[in-house]
């Protein structure tokens, strides 16, 4: 009936479909690798400080080999999704209210806009402060901190962009409230609280890192700070590769969960041609 | 309510809440006695003594003009890209793994590579704070041209307008809500790393300031410098309203049914 | 009971704005139909919207039964002219015409049965789970009046809601409102640019004039009942209505349109 | 992470101590403790934290996440005269007595147009801090060895990032510890100034600093500490295999180069005359406003 | 001329999508105005949107002179169904009108003048700086004919243009079309519901059948020219035609909706 189910993925050959379609996406990362690879080879970058990826990626499997890299893996993961998770809920919903209420909007306006820029060196003490115990909760708080903005604005944006037929359809319905804002205002807001999820993942994975190198809770962030610190370059660059695909890899997680709740969106519509 | 007193209600709510705020710290800080949070009339002495305006042309003005190079690269480079992303499906099917790898990669991890490619003078700083700012407003530019209602695409097709102006004057448009969304977002990324690139290899600026502040303990400087961060925020947020109002006035107008 | 007295409203700027409507006054009763024709801007779906209590008045007064409309009132349902737009499109066909009724605390089955009654009505059986855009221009705007009739409004506006629809459908559906009328003692006022159908369906007929609107004239239609498709449009009366209603029409809009349709492009 | 806590018991009975301590080289001393089990015998369970720098360290230490840390002395000296209650208990490594065992050296890259100490009057020099111990460091050696400073330019840079930085050009020379010294030498580069040991014999770089409070709280802690932390150096001052060994278990400094590089000098005293000389310093580059009184610096039992 | 040869097309899935058309055959000839009536969800849209090169056929050959189309061609120009989403809401309404012209490199004045001597055609004379959204639905409906007109194509293919406008406007847009087609021999394809004016405007009308699409009948009308509102209408040919038309219409419509109208929500 529908003409738009999405292909099934329980089939071996949507499978098999869905792997090629992965296999033919990853030409871009050849093309740079191969890049860098001869840039370092030839020496037009200094390969002794900058080695090439196929140098990366061995040091990268290796490391996998051992339980460091796991826990290590773990840790961030664990300090990433809880700051995002706060960060996305706490984001939505002052964003719901605050999209929906001028005055509680101009009455925010002023401390959100001085906090948005408070860089993460001016919370360190407040970390240790706050989370003395459990420096892993401050890189949760530092993560949660710094996304939580790019949540916020995207969706007072997102609501913004409303239908205002939509809303006033709603209205003349008498629908509750609370309905016209997580049934009407919310779903036409998605698509920018969706990009903006995706923000705010880099972003709350950055901060982890950072928190991680800084204050020395465990994880990837202090692997990269102690290969760092040991002159240890191929470590230091297979854990920054490794941070790096975490981001490719939570990005299109994100990006499937998006293709299911936008289906109905223009940019995720099936090409009707 | 008539539409100028409730003006007037916004406006002294806007002023009312972070005068609260100033107060609450203000209590805090001289009832905790933490080294780290020193009183709040420190930090005002402070910042009336380093940005009232001995340090303005030496620090402040560098920094400015370092982040708004940066940020513009980042404008330009991340609705230029962003579209060309969002147009063509092969090149944002490819470019998509790496751009999200790029995206993850943390400023910290940056650091050596940008050293070792770019150098360690200002161009670096400023390529760093684009590197940043870009991502916001890419992801932002390419989401905006795929939402794009169709009937508009359809619309131009129809009417074969020239591929020039069905890019600035309609895909652009129609998507210019949501790359302002992903300006708004990069702004305060722009003072961050700002900061943080002073942190490496300098010798001025606000960033510097903070940095050399808190390494020496100076919390009143370095709080008064945090001070400073924050209200250039508000102030270029301010001055962004205003771009915005123009360039998206159409759009406010037509959606402010919405109460 | 529907009142509007010396009702005004300007769009934008107090001064400088459209003023749309401007002192209107009249009354519509309890379960009559009536329609509203007008030339085209006259202000038809900004009286629509006033009545529905989505926009505020600059002068005067909108009440039911007696009561000030000051946000959307409990009894009324408007299926907008902009049928398109008034769809979520993130909602499949049967949810959009399910979802207002999320506050009445129906059962489950009864949500149901009423989606399912109405899409038949509308002639749409069987389309419930597609989304609005996989649905043509006219599917959209039954979907759109679906939803008004499941929600069983005491008062239900519709803006032009058979201005995309064929024929046949049209014809099926004004009979569609008189058994609903019947069935449930609907007030119902009614946007259309179609004269017969204004007359056909009507108890009465406000004809409005060029903007600002006014009530150019209020016309009560005394034709037997009930109405049939083909008997009805045969009266004598029914031309007699039908020749006012288009003479009323023809003047205002040449006053709209001064100057009006004349150069070619 | 190994999330501490001030005055905890593990199942031992022993009292958990965090530590906070840099992931490099002159960090040794911690480890070979812990792993000769000299805290066990005092009944101190050592739990170490790596943070990226002493300022981290000192934060979280008067923030309570750390009770001892183990930190360079001009970041300390001007905690304490802003007024923090930190205090000495233990000196950890210093620079070497002479120039072939000093482990913290100006090196020029391979291309670098500096040669000798002279050629650094009119250098570009990279130094991990301005105004830390780093600038005093090569500003009095030159003063010492004759040489103006007047037309130096110090450029601020991570150690870990000096060696690519001298190679590409972007420095002249830069004080650097092990392990960037080997790396930079295995590049190509040289040597060509020795600060630490200009200044004189054992001059003091590392040590180890605790709370006034925690002291007070934990007064028989700290002293147990002490005493493992002084019998902890002693082992490994006698033991080099020991030290390079244990490198690359707590760094990741590769083991080739462990096995190579200039090992850090470790001195668990804390030499009165030599702290005074480096405050001197302090006060005379301006890093410090007010100058703390001896007592104000150290803990005596 | 413009020629469809057994043509198809399916939404979606090749296998289970929606066949909205199917071997669908016919010829335009050049000049000529033709009318498309047929059941609301049938395809009329999905045929034009095929001929202005918009949605490729999933079977058959779409042809301009002879020429595939693969793309929008040179010579069409389209009057959306969806007018409202088919403007640009960031641009006036003069500049609406004018936007397409830009490829055509005209000077400045001559630019002004279509954009001024259509929105007067159209009845909107004075109202180019007006945003579209600040305009009655009737109102922008007339912008989107105002930019098809002004844009001058060969074929105009319109897709019920004068839903949403009154009986008065609406008749004088009627006798624009023939103007406009006078005066620079257009050809005009235009999909209505209303069955007097798909008579009235046409020398040919298309009547489809239900979904999927196929032409049930196609009848050539030879009324005198030039035709008018009111004599044109009286004539017994006209009352043939249409009678034929609305029997047709009936017909596929109950087909369409299945157990059709009768159940009331
Ligand atoms: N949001 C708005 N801002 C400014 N003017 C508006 C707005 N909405 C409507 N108007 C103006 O108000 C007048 C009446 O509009 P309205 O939509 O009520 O007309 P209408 O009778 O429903 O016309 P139609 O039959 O074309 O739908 C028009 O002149 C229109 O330009
Ligand atoms: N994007 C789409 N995806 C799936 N199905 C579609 C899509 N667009 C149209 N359809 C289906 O194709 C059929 C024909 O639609 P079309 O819009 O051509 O009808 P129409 O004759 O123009 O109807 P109306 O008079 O109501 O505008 C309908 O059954 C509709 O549901
Ligand atoms: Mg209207
Ligand atoms: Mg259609």
């Amino acid at each position: 009936m529908t003409s738009s189910t999405l292909p099934d993925r329980g089939t071996a050959r949507s499978a098999i479909r869905w792997f090629v379609h992965g296999i033919g996406s990853l030409g871009g990362v050849v093309v740079v690798l191969l890049l860098a690879e001869l840039s370092t080879r030839t020496d037009l970058l200094p390969s002794r400080f900058l080695p090439p990826p196929t140098e990366t990626f061995a040091t990268l499997f290796e490391l996998l080999g051992g339980a460091t890299a796991w826990i290590a893996i773990a840790e961030t993961l664990r300090s990433w999704a809880l700051g995002l998770l706060i960060a996305v809920l706490a984001g939505v919903l002052l964003g719901l209210v605050v999209g929906a209420n001028e005055l509680a909007y101009r009455a925010t306006r002023p401390i959100v806009e001085f906090l948005r820029p408070v860089p993460s060196v001016a919370l360190i003490p407040l970390v240790f402060l706050l989370f003395a115990d459990n420096l892993s909760g401050g890189t949760v708080f530092l993560a949660a901190f710094a996304s939580l903005w790019p949540m916020l604005v995207q969706t007072t944006y997102g609501i913004r962009n409303v239908m205002p037929t939509q809303v006033d359809t709603a209205r003349s319905f008498q629908i509750r409230r609370m309905d016209v804002a997580l049934r009407v205002v919310l779903p036409s807001a998605i698509p920018y609280i969706a990009t903006g999820v995706r923000i705010a993942s880099t972003v709350a994975l950055i901060l982890v890192l950072t928190g991680e190198i800084v204050v020395g809770a465990g994880g990837i962030g202090q692997q990269i700070n102690e290969a760092r610190q040991g002159s240890a370059v191929a470590a230091m660059y297979a854990y920054v590769l490794l941070a790096g695909i975490l981001g490719v890899i939570l990005n299109a997680l994100f990006a499937a969960v998006e293709r299911r709740m936008l289906r109905w969106h223009p940019s995720h519509r099936e090409a009707s041609e | 309510m008539t539409s100028s007193r409730r003006n007037a209600l916004y406006v002294s709510a806007e002023i009312a809440t972070p005068l609260l705020v100033v107060a609450a710290i203000f209590v805090f800080t001289n009832a905790a006695g933490s080294f780290y949070f020193p009183p709040f009339q420190d930090v005002l002495v402070a910042f009336q003594q380093n940005w009232l305006f001995s340090r303005v042309m030496s620090d402040v003005a560098p920094s400015l003009v370092r982040l708004l190079i940066g940020f513009a690269i980042a404008i330009v480079v991340g609705v230029g890209l962003g579209l060309l992303l969002g147009k063509v499906a092969w090149l944002r099917r490819q470019a998509g793994p790496v751009v999200e790898f790029l995206r993850a990669v943390p400023p910290p991890a940056l650091l050596p590579f940008t050293i070792i490619a770019i150098g360690v003078d200002s161009t670096a700083k400023v390529a760093l704070i684009a590197f940043v700012c870009v991502w916001p407003i890419l992801l932002n530019t390419m989401d905006g041209i795929a939402g794009i209602e169709p009937t508009l695409r359809s619309t131009d097709r129809v009417y074969r307008i020239r591929a020039w102006d069905h890019l600035v004057h309609v895909e652009l448009r129609a998507a210019s809500p949501q790359i302002f969304a992903g300006i708004r977002t990069a702004l305060p990324l722009a003072i961050i790393l700002m900061v943080i690139s002073e942190m490496v290899a300098s010798t001025n600026g606000v960033g510097y300031f903070i940095v050399q502040a808190q390494r020496s303990f100076a919390l009143a400087d370095m709080w008064s410098g945090i001070l400073l961060l924050g209200i250039l925020g508000y102030l270029l947020n301010l001055v962004f309203t205003g771009v915005e109002r123009l360039a998206l006035g159409w759009h406010l107008r037509s959606h402010a049914a919405v109460s | 009971m529907l009142t509007l007295e010396s009702v005004s409203k300007r769009y934008g700027d107090p001064g400088t704005g459209t003023l749309a409507v401007e002192d209107l006054s009249f009354t519509i009763e309890e379960g009559q139909i009536v329609t509203m024709v007008g030339p085209s801007g006259c202000g038809k779906t900004t009286v629509l919207k006033l009545m529905a209590g989505l926009l505020r008045p600059t002068g005067g007064r909108v009440s039911v039964d007696g009561v000030d409309v000051t946000g959307p009132p409990e009894q009324i349902a408007l299926v907008f002219q902009d049928y398109a737009n008034s769809l979520y499109p993130w909602m499949r066909v049967a949810d959009n015409i399910a979802f207002p009724l999320r506050r009445l605390r129906l059962s489950r089955s009864e949500v149901v049965a009423r989606v399912e009654r109405t899409l038949q009505a509308v002639g749409l059986r069987g389309l419930g789970d597609r989304y609005p855009w996989q649905l043509s221009g006219g599917m959209q705007q039954r979907v759109a009046i679906a939803r008004g009739l499941a929600y069983q409004p005491r008062i239900l506006l519709m803006d032009e809601p058979f201005g995309a629809l064929d024929a046949q459908t049209r014809a099926d559906l004004e009979d569609l409102v008189f058994q609903v009328r019947k069935e449930f003692g609907i007030t119902v006022v009614f946007v259309t640019h179609d004269i017969d159908e204004s007359v056909y369906l009507a108890d009465s007929i406000l004809i409005m004039g060029p903007r600002p609107t006014f009530i150019d004239e209020k016309l009560m239609v005394h034709l037997p009942e009930p109405r049939d498709q083909l008997e009805t449009k045969q009266l004598p009366e029914f031309a007699r209505l039908r020749s006012i209603v288009w003479r009323n029409i023809k003047e205002s809009s040449l006053i709209m349109s001064t100057g009006a349709v004349q150069a070619a492009p | 992470g190994p999330d501490g806590g001030a005055s905890e018991q593990n199942a031992e009975g022993e009292q958990t101590i965090t530590i906070a301590a840099l992931a490099t080289a002159n960090m040794a001393p911690i480890y070979i403790g812990i792993e000769q089990g000299f805290f066990d015998e005092v009944g101190i369970d050592l739990e170490v934290q790596t943070v990226q720098s002493g300022s981290e360290m000192i934060t979280g230490a008067v923030g309570g996440t750390f009770d001892i840390i183990c930190g360079g002395y001009v970041p300390v000296y001007t905690a304490i005269s802003q007024g923090l209650p930190l205090k000495f208990i233990a000196g950890n490594d210093v620079g070497g007595a002479t120039p072939d065992v000093d482990w913290q050296v100006v090196v020029a890259g391979a291309d670098s147009p500096v040669q000798d100490a002279d050629d650094l009057a009119t250098a570009t020099i990279g130094v991990n801090v301005l105004k830390g111990v780093a600038e005093i460091q090569v500003r009095s050696s030159l003063e010492n060895q004759g040489i103006d400073d007047a037309d130096v330019e110090l450029t601020e840079i991570p150690f870990p990032e000096m060696p690519a930085a001298l190679e590409q050009g972007h420095l002249d020379a830069a004080l650097v510890p092990e392990p960037f010294v080997t790396q930079v030498l295995d590049a190509g580069g040289r040597v060509v100034d020795t600060p630490y040991a200009n200044l004189g014999a054992d001059f003091p770089n590392g040590a180890y600093q605790a709370t006034e409070q925690f002291i007070a709280e934990n007064s028989e802690a700290v002293e147990g500490y002490v005493q493992a932390i002084t019998k902890s150096i002693e082992f490994a001052t006698d033991n080099p295999d020991e030290v390079r060994a244990a490198i690359p278990t707590f760094t990741q400094v590769p083991e080739d180069v462990a096995e190579r590089m200039r090992l850090p000098v470790f001195n668990a005293e804390l030499d009165m005359d030599r702290m005074m000389q480096l405050l001197d310093f302090t006060e005379e580059y301006g890093t410090i406003e007010e100058r703390p009184s001896a007592d104000d610096l150290i803990h005596t039992p």
